[in-house]
């Protein structure tokens, strides 16, 4: 672990990537789960640059590219429906959301 | 020589008329009964000519047409008769014309909805009875299904709906498992020989491990024991019968109940002979059980459909009994009752039917005396009653006997127990045609002449009210009309086949029994 | 420990505070601001690795237009009443606490069991610089191997666009309605089941006072005339003919 | 290392590029005149998909071209795909017609509603011929981000939102999943191009060997990601609340196109990416199918709206479908699993269609979309319960109608697999599905009409439910051609 | 010898022509013109069989007259073909004789019944049956028209079937038959598949092939239906009760048709008897006792139809005794003698009930010798010949049965039967004696008894000479002209000698026995110097036990019927409707809860949903890393 590796990237990528997922699980704000899957979109173009670097490769990093422009339309549509949301009820908590059930 | 598709034509001509009633959307309802009339008519027709082209001293298919259809899975349209199946395709035939003449009167509402359920009801049926790939057989067992339970549930009274619900799921899901079975034949088929078909006349050739026949065995059994009905499988039956329109009631009785019966032989046997074999004893255990338990019930029903429903089970007994007796006597037993089963146990709904139109009511405690007003139903309720004894003669006997002997000679103590049936049996029925026909109507006063009345004067013992307690509700049964001609044109071509059967079974026996020996060469394995 | 590894180390820890700041955060705006740390501090890594573009684009995509995207929607939807200041859900954190550390166990078990089985590829620091850096090489790479990716992306963006505009516009009344409205008496179909709850309170009232549709499968009635319309009740299925 | 921009085969890409076409001639025309594209925005649609449609007979599928390199891949796989989502596209557009047409959203433009349906097909379309993990991702972004907008299209309903982002933020959530498999496959085999990840694969994986950590937990989290695509059991949760939420085309729509997608895109990265590990993910498969559909078939039952009723029903065909792919075995000619699949997503574009089609349809009409909703309709409406009863009884298996197909090709490449379990488990589930399916049918035809009628008149709706009762009920009949191409597939995906 | 002829089917055609005839077109043509056809189709049907016995008897050949194949399944092959022997012949003559003077009879008795023609179909369908039944050649067709005897005696004893007692006494004719045809079916059975075949000829040729325990059983079961037809102990409960048909039919069952068919399928079968001791001793054993049994009930009884209808049991006893002990011609000549008495006896009290509208109770008669004196003497007649007075028909065929017996290895058997033979003597002199003797215990000015017309009285004239004078067909003992006519039948019988001392002794003996009966009823019921009241009081239990009819129909009706009916509802119940049908609802039950329960798991919050995926992923990768990895290897 003396030089800096991918392994490196990889750890913390998957310290990124898990922490989003705990803030999915955990947030009740509609925006702040959205964060946290940027945040865990984030981290696998972590692993990706880590990876291509690695491999020597430009094909990491090039999907991670890709990557951050699905997190774009991702984030555009997303944001359209928390503001068709916040029009109809006016809240962004997930646990209030709850007419579709069972 | 390029033959006539007769089998093809018997099996859509039904169709047809539905199709045609399905188009006609606003055909009057005059109109509809005549073209399910002709409808059934012509395939009724048909498959008599057919009857009178089999040949009976050829054991093999008549009558095949093939044609290719998913050919890379083996799925080929096959039709064609043999001595099992071509009389059952005459009972068919008939009994939906019957049924088309039983539904006349009595269904009022939705009568082209009803005319097309039936009519696509019987080429289900049909296809049942004349497809020879199990692909296509499989279709067709399926499509009986949904006509029957919407008849019963459309059209049927009170309860009809769990009836309905209750009658398709319980089918469905032992032919469901069938499915299955006939998948893994089909590809332990292909595994052997390397040709993929569904052919059952070349599935039979093949040769199959003993546990690999004994649970596909399994599959297409519980599949028919369902559907015949085996005990304990047999509860859907009596739900199904009481609340199903009579019409219904005569086609599960008289057809649907046969497609199980009719499944053991055309695929259980001859598919898996080693496995039927060790199948055998237990199958005959439970058909004993379901012939003296179905007589039982039936004793003790206060329904009249639940007992002729009841009656069906002992009766269906006989069937497996003679077919799981594995001798060509339980055979030719079996095939006998089954034909029988459907013109007396049809003939006994239509007559329950006749009835129902007349009292709105299957309660026993409701009639008594009926024999006065109405001698013609009291004379066919009679023959048809001493038909469902078994009383030689009459059709019936034929085919107990020769099962019962049949099941005699391979399982000593089935035949003994089985045979006692004939007292309960005699008992039942006779104690409902005297509930019905005999005595008097409730409430009756005892006649002049009734040594009965006399005591009453005399000894101050009140006579007992004729058909026992009554709802003081339902219609007084002297003022029943008696049969009318059309409820009479039902049940005479019924009792003449039960007489005929009965009197002289020959040609029918001539043409199952080269059939039967086929296949139980097949079973047994010893050369035809 | 080299160098690389120690300037690493500080970026990934300071990336991974900021994204735990995220996910602690109460305030959304201070989870967006831990947001663009974390994001910031993995752009630096980026450069670590020689992903010069991506860094910039890092930078300015996801800390500048996605965040802020995000920061103006939460001020936009009433940021001072939370959802969050009102109760907590312990059994639901310590679950996704649980979950997480498993889930790290496992990532880490197979990050440091790993093997490599792929061909290294041509694009070493020399190469790269051969070809004029990083942002060159990857756009040649993009334009020559990723073309259709592009045109998909692109594609893609586009039906999100619509979505989003299609969702976000104001809810304005159509032409139809309008014109309708303009001359003719609105009637609606009663709501029911599911729908009925649903009117909000916070939803305007159309000018002329009538109620205004709640959807769920209940359209607009128009009646051309006001008697057509005053001999039906309020559901009264009246359609124009 | 040059650029090397080299034109694409064009030809190739016919189909597609119509749809797009397509959706670019709808929004231009909507950008000129909203009442023009009223009028002609539904024809149009349709016309551009049955041109897509007609196209895909220019192209010589068998060659399994490439174009864009090796990201895209004109093969049978991909026909079969398109054709499928074509024909799914073109039916939910003909369910769409009433929807619209009736003005449940009198304020959105029914051209945008189209054109984001059409984006979801040609998003399917994409991953169906994807030869690359960033052209499959893409096509499934697209195929999802199309849909989340779609299902929140009757933003005026709460219900509606709400589904569309539960649908969204766990998609996005699954998506990362996703990605992250996608990220470890590259690592550790240094491609994101599907054939040359399966190349390089069966170098190292030796059957019947324990795996790598590390590559098993690329192949998990790709597991997931498609598992949350497909609605597979735990990933499915989303679902009813979606097809309940959103507006009923689109329930229509999104029980079967992005489930194309999903079912595509597993077939491309687990089929044929990581073929070498089909013994890991065929048991894998093998298990989600059985729980999926004993999970779906059981609540479906619980259920007494249709909507919801037909979601729960969708994760019972998804385990149904899961189970044809668990049948894998060799991926030589005369492996099934995939044709299986294919033909059974095919069959479902039908059935399923038409049955939130006839939904639809009774919501033209004032009824709700709860079972007392259809109470009695044989007497109000015979040809429309008589539509409704062949879907219900398709979707239950039923001979001859084409679900029955369907199922019977899947449970014969189980049994072919030697999957016998899988085989009994589905038809178990059938059974207990004919509880719900029934139901509808016990509402329809044996009880009495209940709520308010409006009659009111829905020809292209009609026309369209008419299509799909017909093909539901007959195309079995005829299915050879159809299971002949989707049985091809081991020439695309080996 | 055999001879093939084809006019043999005339005897039973004749009667079902008439049969079906009456019943399709009675109703609503013929009516009161029903006899018009029965009687003289019973009548051809007379003619032909005394020409088919004319061919038969003394000329050792046989008639045959195969007609078609009923069944043919596999080796099971059942023609239907008529065979006259000299068996048949003899019963052919009994039949349709008597048949036909009941025919006769008939026309008087039921002139005014509303049924007419129904009875006039049924009576000669009863005719056609029986005729069918002792025509048949094999074991089968035998079986066939024995239930259709059985059918014909439920439609004819249910013939007044608005009355509650004729219905139930029909059923239960019908039923209990049943009981007996159950064993017959299985004798069928078991001798199909021990022999392979049914026909008389080729089964009594294998009889010796067969092990002894299989020939007991088939002899036993075949012997249980005759049990049930010829009303033996302990089936012969429905006998009684079949009074409640019109009483032509009671003479037509009792004398000449169902009842007789027992006896002579014994006796047709005596080559698989005869090959079982076992089986002759049960057979001779409940003869005995039946006719004991039968005759104390008899006794007893104060319905004069009731009182004939258990001598009839009584009798039948004797005949199977007689079959028992190896004394077959013996017992067809006491059944031959027997229909004629018994005949008379019925008709005789159907004309008592004619003339007393319709009363049976003897307790209400007396003193009837005044206004009926040709039913007197005719019932006299028959009284004297049933209960064994010398010189009528039943004391030459009765005291054939008793040296049979003696000499036959059961002595012991002989006694009972004289035992009964008293009882006998008693009950037909103490039903004579209360019905025509003493004085009138009803009104005579409201009823005006008188001797029948002449469509009844003929009859009664014709039985009572049959009655005086059939009794010499036998005589002398053992040689009389019966005796040759039987002879080729029961060739292979064995023959015990028979001393004249023995016979002489015997004759003594019961007529000795037959006139203390005689005597002790004239006391009772005559003179009085024997109160019968206080014997029935002094015997008190013995008595009750014969008035109830040793309790048997309690006994079936409280342990058999009514247990099976709560056994019957007990299985619906808690079986059909609890158990099975319950598991079957369980079933559904139970899939429906656990679908409640688990959409409960869809709680409508994100977070769950989310956490389903990572719970999923995690239980997922952990488990396909511990088990499927090289991470613990």
């Amino acid at each position: 672990m003396s030089e800096l590796s991918a392994t490196h990237f990889l750890l913390l990528s998957a310290a990124l990537f898990i922490i989003g997922m705990v803030g999915v699980l955990t947030r009740r704000n509609v925006l702040v789960i959205f964060m946290c899957i940027e945040l865990m979109l984030n981290a696998v173009n972590v692993s990706l640059i880590g990876f291509a670097w690695e491999l020597h490769q430009l094909t990491g990093q090039v999907f991670a590219l890709f990557v951050i422009a699905i997190a774009a339309a991702e984030a555009v549509v997303g944001l359209g429906i928390v503001m068709a949301l916040t029009r109809r009820a006016d809240t962004v908590d997930i646990d209030e959301l709850r007419q579709l059930r069972e | 020589m390029e033959r006539l598709p007769i089998l093809s034509l018997i099996t859509y001509s039904p169709l047809v008329g539905a199709v045609v009633l399905f188009l006609w959307g606003n055909a009057s309802t005059r109109a509809v009964r005549w073209i399910a009339l002709i409808a059934s008519g012509v395939s009724f027709a048909l498959s008599v000519a057919m009857l009178l082209a089999f040949d009976p001293s050829q054991a093999g298919m008549q009558f095949t047409e093939t044609f290719e259809w998913l050919p890379e899975l083996g799925i080929a349209y096959r039709l064609g008769v043999d001595g099992i199946s071509a009389p059952l395709v005459g009972l068919t035939t008939l009994l939906t014309l019957i049924a088309v003449i039983a539904s006349w009167d009595p269904i009022r509402h939705r009568v082209r909805e009803y005319y097309i359920t039936l009519l696509l009801l019987a080429t289900g049926m049909l296809g049942v009875f004349v497809s020879l790939d199990l692909f296509l057989f499989y279709v067709f067992w399926e499509i009986v299904l949904i006509p029957m339970a919407l008849i019963i549930g459309v059209w049927g009274s009170a309860n009809r709906v769990y009836a309905a619900v209750k009658f398709f799921l319980y089918t469905l899901a032992g032919s469901l498992l069938m499915l299955v079975g006939i998948v893994a034949l089909y590809q332990e088929y292909f595994q052997q020989t390397g040709i993929r078909t569904l052919d059952v006349l070349e599935l039979a050739q093949g040769n199959y491990s003993p546990t690999f026949q004994f649970w596909t065995f399994l599959a297409f059994f519980l599949a028919f024991a369902i559907k015949v009905p085996m005990w304990p499988f047999h509860t859907w039956l009596p739900d199904a019968h009481v609340e199903a329109p009579t019409a219904g009631s005569v086609i599960l009785a008289g057809v649907l109940l046969k497609m199980g019966g009719y499944g053991f032989l055309r695929f259980n046997l001859p598919l898996f002979p080693e496995a039927t074999q060790r199948w055998a004893p237990a199958i005959v255990v439970l058909s004993v059980i379901a012939i003296l338990y179905g007589a039982l019930m039936a004793l003790v029903q206060r329904d009249f459909k639940k007992l002729v429903a009841y009656s069906s089970v002992s009766h269906m007994g006989f069937v497996t009994l003679g077919i799981f007796a594995l001798n060509q006597q339980g055979l030719s037993g079996a095939m006998v009752v089954m034909l029988s089963h459907g013109f007396v146990t049809s003939a006994l709904f239509l007559l329950v039917g006749v009835l129902y139109e007349r009292a709105h009511t299957r309660e026993l405690a409701a009639f008594g005396g009926l024999a006065r007003n109405m001698p013609i139903f009291a004379a066919f309720f009679g023959f048809f009653a001493l038909a469902s004894l078994g009383l030689p003669g009459l059709s019936g006997f034929v085919g107990e006997f020769l099962a019962l002997l049949g099941g005699f000679q391979s399982y000593r103590w089935a035949g003994v127990l089985g045979t006692a049936v004939v007292i309960l049996a005699a008992w039942y029925m006779l104690r409902v045609y005297q509930r019905v026909a005999l005595v008097r109507a409730p409430g009756e006063p005892p006649d002049p002449d009734d040594p009965e009345l006399r005591m009453a004067i005399t000894e101050g013992v009140p006579p007992v009210a004729g058909g026992g307690d009554a709802d003081q509700h339902t219609p007084d049964p002297r003022t029943f009309p008696d049969v009318t001609w059309r409820e009479a044109l039902t049940l005479a071509p019924l009792a003449l086949l039960t007489l005929w059967v009965g009197v002289y079974p020959l040609p029918v026996l001539d043409v199952i029994e080269l059939s039967l020996r086929a296949i139980l060469a097949a079973v047994t394995g010893e050369r035809m | 420990m080299s160098l690389q590894v120690l300037i690493f180390s500080l970026l990934a820890c300071v990336s991974i505070l900021g994204a735990l700041g995220v996910v602690i955060a109460r305030n959304p705006v201070h989870s967006a601001i831990g947001l663009v740390l974390s994001f910031l501090n993995v752009a630096a890594i980026y450069l670590i690795a020689r992903a010069e573009f991506l860094a910039v684009v890092q930078v300015i995509v996801y800390a500048g237009a996605v965040i802020v995207l995000v920061v103006f929607v939460t001020m936009l939807v009433h940021p001072d009443d939370l959802p969050e200041f009102h109760g907590r859900r312990p059994l639901r954190v310590a679950t996704g606490l649980v979950l997480g550390v498993a889930l790290l166990l496992e990532v880490a078990a197979a990050i440091l069991t790993r093997s490599l089985y792929g061909a290294p590829g041509p694009w070493t620091d020399q190469t790269i610089a051969a070809v004029g850096g990083n942002t060159r090489a990857l756009g040649q790479t993009l334009y020559s191997d990723y073309m259709l990716a592009i045109q998909l992306t692109a594609l893609l963006l586009l039906a999100a666009t619509i979505g989003a505009i299609v969702l976000a516009r104001p809810e304005a009344v159509s032409e139809r309605v309008a014109a309708a409205r303009r001359t003719l008496t609105i009637s609606l179909a009663h709501p029911r089941g599911l729908d009925q709850p649903e009117l909000p309170p916070a939803l305007p009232l159309p000018p002329d006072g009538q109620v205004k549709p709640a959807g769920g499968g209940r359209p607009i009635v128009l009646a051309r005339s006001a008697s057509e319309f005053t001999e039906q009740p309020a559901w009264g299925e009246w359609r124009t003919p | 290392m040059p650029l090397r921009l080299v034109a694409p085969e064009w030809s190739l890409l016919v189909p597609p590029l119509i749809v797009l076409g397509t959706i670019v001639l709808l929004l231009a025309i909507d950008a000129v005149s909203e009442r023009a594209a009223r009028q002609t925005a539904l024809p149009l649609a349709l016309v551009g998909q049955l041109l897509a449609l007609a196209s895909l007979a220019t192209i010589d599928w068998g060659e399994g071209t490439t174009t864009f390199g090796v990201s895209y891949r004109a093969d049978w796989f991909a026909l079969v795909v398109s054709l499928i989502a074509l024909v799914a596209g073109i039916l939910s557009v003909l369910v769409s017609a009433g929807y619209t047409e009736s003005g449940l959203e009198p304020g959105v433009g029914l051209a945008e509603y189209l054109a984001l349906l059409l984006f979801s097909v040609l998003g399917t379309m994409v991953v169906g011929a994807a030869g690359d993990f960033i052209v499959l991702l893409l096509g499934l972004e697209m195929s999802a981000v199309a849909v989340y907008a779609l299902t929140a299209f009757a933003r005026r309903r709460l219900t509606s939102v709400e589904g569309a982002l539960k649908y969204f933020l766990l998609g996005a959530f699954a998506s990362a999943i996703l990605i992250y498999g996608m990220a470890w496959v590259y690592g550790l085999t240094g491609s994101i191009v599907l054939s040359d990840i399966a190349h390089t694969l069966r170098t190292v994986v030796t059957p019947g060997q324990p795996l790598d950590p590390a590559l098993l937990l690329a192949l998990l989290l790709l597991a997931v990601g498609l598992g949350f695509k497909i609605a597979a059991v735990p990933f499915h949760m989303w679902t009813p609340d979606a097809y309940q939420g959103a507006p009923t085309p689109v329930s229509a729509y999104m029980s079967v196109v992005p489930k194309v997608a999903g079912f595509a895109a597993v077939a491309r990265v687990l089929v044929q990416g990581l073929q070498p590990l089909s013994e890991q993910w065929a048991g894998l498969l093998g298990i989600l199918a059985l729980i999926t559909m004993v999970y779906g078939n059981v609540v479906a039952i619980a259920q007494r709206d249709l909507k919801r009723m037909l979601g729960y029903s969708a994760i019972g065909h998804t385990g149904y479908m899961l189970a044809g792919l668990a049948a894998f075995t060799t991926g030589l000619a005369g492996d099934r699993s995939v044709g299986s699949v294919l033909f059974y997503l095919f069959a479902y574009a039908f059935m399923n269609i038409g049955a939130f089609g006839v939904i639809a349809w009774l919501q033209e009409r004032g009824l709700g979309t709860t079972l007392d909703d259809v109470a009695g309709l044989a007497g109000r409406a015979p040809l429309a319960a008589l539509t409704m009863a062949i879907f219900m009884l398709s979707l239950m298996g039923m001979p001859p109608l084409l679900g029955f197909y369907a199922k019977y090709y899947v449970i014969l490449a189980l049994i072919e697999a030697g999957q016998l379990w899988l085989a009994v488990a589905i038809v178990v589930m059938s059974a207990v599905s004919a509880f719900f399916y029934l139901r509808v049918v016990t509402q329809m035809y044996f009880q009495e009409p209940g709520g308010t009628w409006r009659p009111v008149r829905t020809p292209l709706l009609g026309l369209g439910l008419a299509v799909m009762a017909v093909a539901t009920l007959a195309l079995g009949l005829v299915s050879g051609p159809i299971l002949e191409l989707a049985q091809r597939w081991p020439a695309a995906l080996t | 010898m055999e001879r093939t002829v084809d006019w043999l089917v005339v005897i039973p055609l004749a009667p079902l022509l008439a049969a079906v005839i009456n019943f399709l077109f009675g109703k609503w043509w013929i009516r009161h013109r029903a006899h018009w056809l029965a009687v003289p189709a019973v009548g051809l049907s007379f003619l032909t069989s005394i020409v088919a016995a004319w061919a038969v008897l003394g000329s050792d050949e046989l008639l045959r007259q195969p007609l078609y194949t009923w069944i043919r399944a596999g080796e099971f092959h059942v023609p239907v073909e008529l065979v006259a022997d000299e068996l048949t012949a003899v019963m052919l003559l009994v039949v349709t004789g008597v048949s036909f003077l009941v025919h006769v009879y008939s026309i008087g008795y039921m002139h005014h019944d509303p049924g007419y023609y129904r009875f006039f179909a049924w009576l000669p369908l009863f005719v056609f049956s029986m005729v069918m039944l002792v025509l048949a050649s094999n074991f089968l067709v035998l079986f066939v028209f024995w239930e259709a005897v059985g059918l014909c005696s439920y439609l004819l004893i249910g013939f007044w079937f608005r009355r509650r007692s004729a219905a139930e006494a029909a059923k239960k004719a019908f039923v209990v038959n049943r009981i007996g045809d159950f064993g017959f079916a299985l004798g069928i059975m078991l001798l199909f598949t021990s022999l392979g075949t049914l026909d008389y000829h080729a089964v009594f040729e294998a009889v010796p092939q067969l092990s002894s325990g299989t020939v007991t059983a088939i002899a036993l079961l075949l012997f249980t239906g005759a049990i049930g037809k010829s009303a033996q102990l302990p089936l012969f409960v429905w006998l009684p009760d079949a009074m409640e048909g019109p009483t032509p039919v009671s003479a037509l069952i009792h004398a000449a048709t169902m009842v007789t068919a027992g006896i002579f399928m014994v006796a047709r079968a005596h080559p698989i008897f005869l090959a079982s001791p076992i089986a002759l001793w049960v057979v001779a054993a409940i003869g005995a006792l039946t006719a004991f049994v039968a005759a104390t009930i008899a006794t007893t009884q104060f319905d004069i139809k009731r009182v004939v209808a258990y001598s009839t049991v009584s009798q039948l006893g004797y005949m199977a005794l007689a079959l028992g002990v190896g004394a077959w011609i013996p017992a067809i000549f006491h059944l031959f003698t027997h229909a004629f008495f018994k005949a008379l006896l019925f008709l005789g009290s159907g004309a008592v009930m004619h003339a007393m509208h319709d009363e049976l109770d003897m307790r209400r008669m007396g003193g009837l010798k005044r206004w009926m004196p040709l039913t007197y003497w005719t019932f006299v007649i028959g009284a004297a010949a049933n209960a064994g007075i010398v010189p009528l028909a039943g004391f030459w065929s009765k005291d054939e049965i008793l040296v049979g017996a003696w000499v036959g290895g059961a002595p012991l058997l002989a006694l009972v039967g004289l035992v009964a033979a008293f009882f006998t003597a008693l009950y037909m002199f103490r039903a004579v004696f209360l019905t025509f003797h003493g004085q009138p215990r009803f009104d005579p000015h409201e009823l005006h008894p008188h001797d029948p017309p002449a469509t009844m009285a003929v009859p009664l004239v014709i039985l009572a000479i049959g009655a005086a004078l059939t009794g010499f067909l036998g005589v002398p003992p053992e040689a009389g002209w019966i005796h040759h006519a039987l002879e080729p039948v029961f060739e292979g019988a064995t023959h015990h000698e028979v001393t004249l001392g023995l016979t002489l002794g015997m004759a003594a003996a019961s007529t000795l026995v037959a006139l203390a009966g005689l005597w002790t009823a004239h006391a009772a019921y005559v003179r009085g110097t024997i109160s019968p009241a206080a014997v029935a009081e002094r015997l008190g239990p013995l008595y009750r036990l014969a008035a109830n009819g040793w309790y048997f129909d309690f006994v079936y009706q409280r342990y058999v019927v009514r247990p099976l009916d709560a056994a019957a509802t007990w299985l619906w119940r808690t079986v059909d409707v609890g158990i099975i049908d319950g598991a079957v609802n369980g079933s559904a039950r139970i899939v429906a809860l656990t679908a409640q329960l688990w959409r409960r798991l869809q709680t409508g919050l994100v977070a769950n949903y989310a956490l389903a995926i990572a719970l999923g992923t995690v239980l997922l990768v952990g488990a396909y890393l511990a088990f499927g990895s090289t991470l613990f290897r």
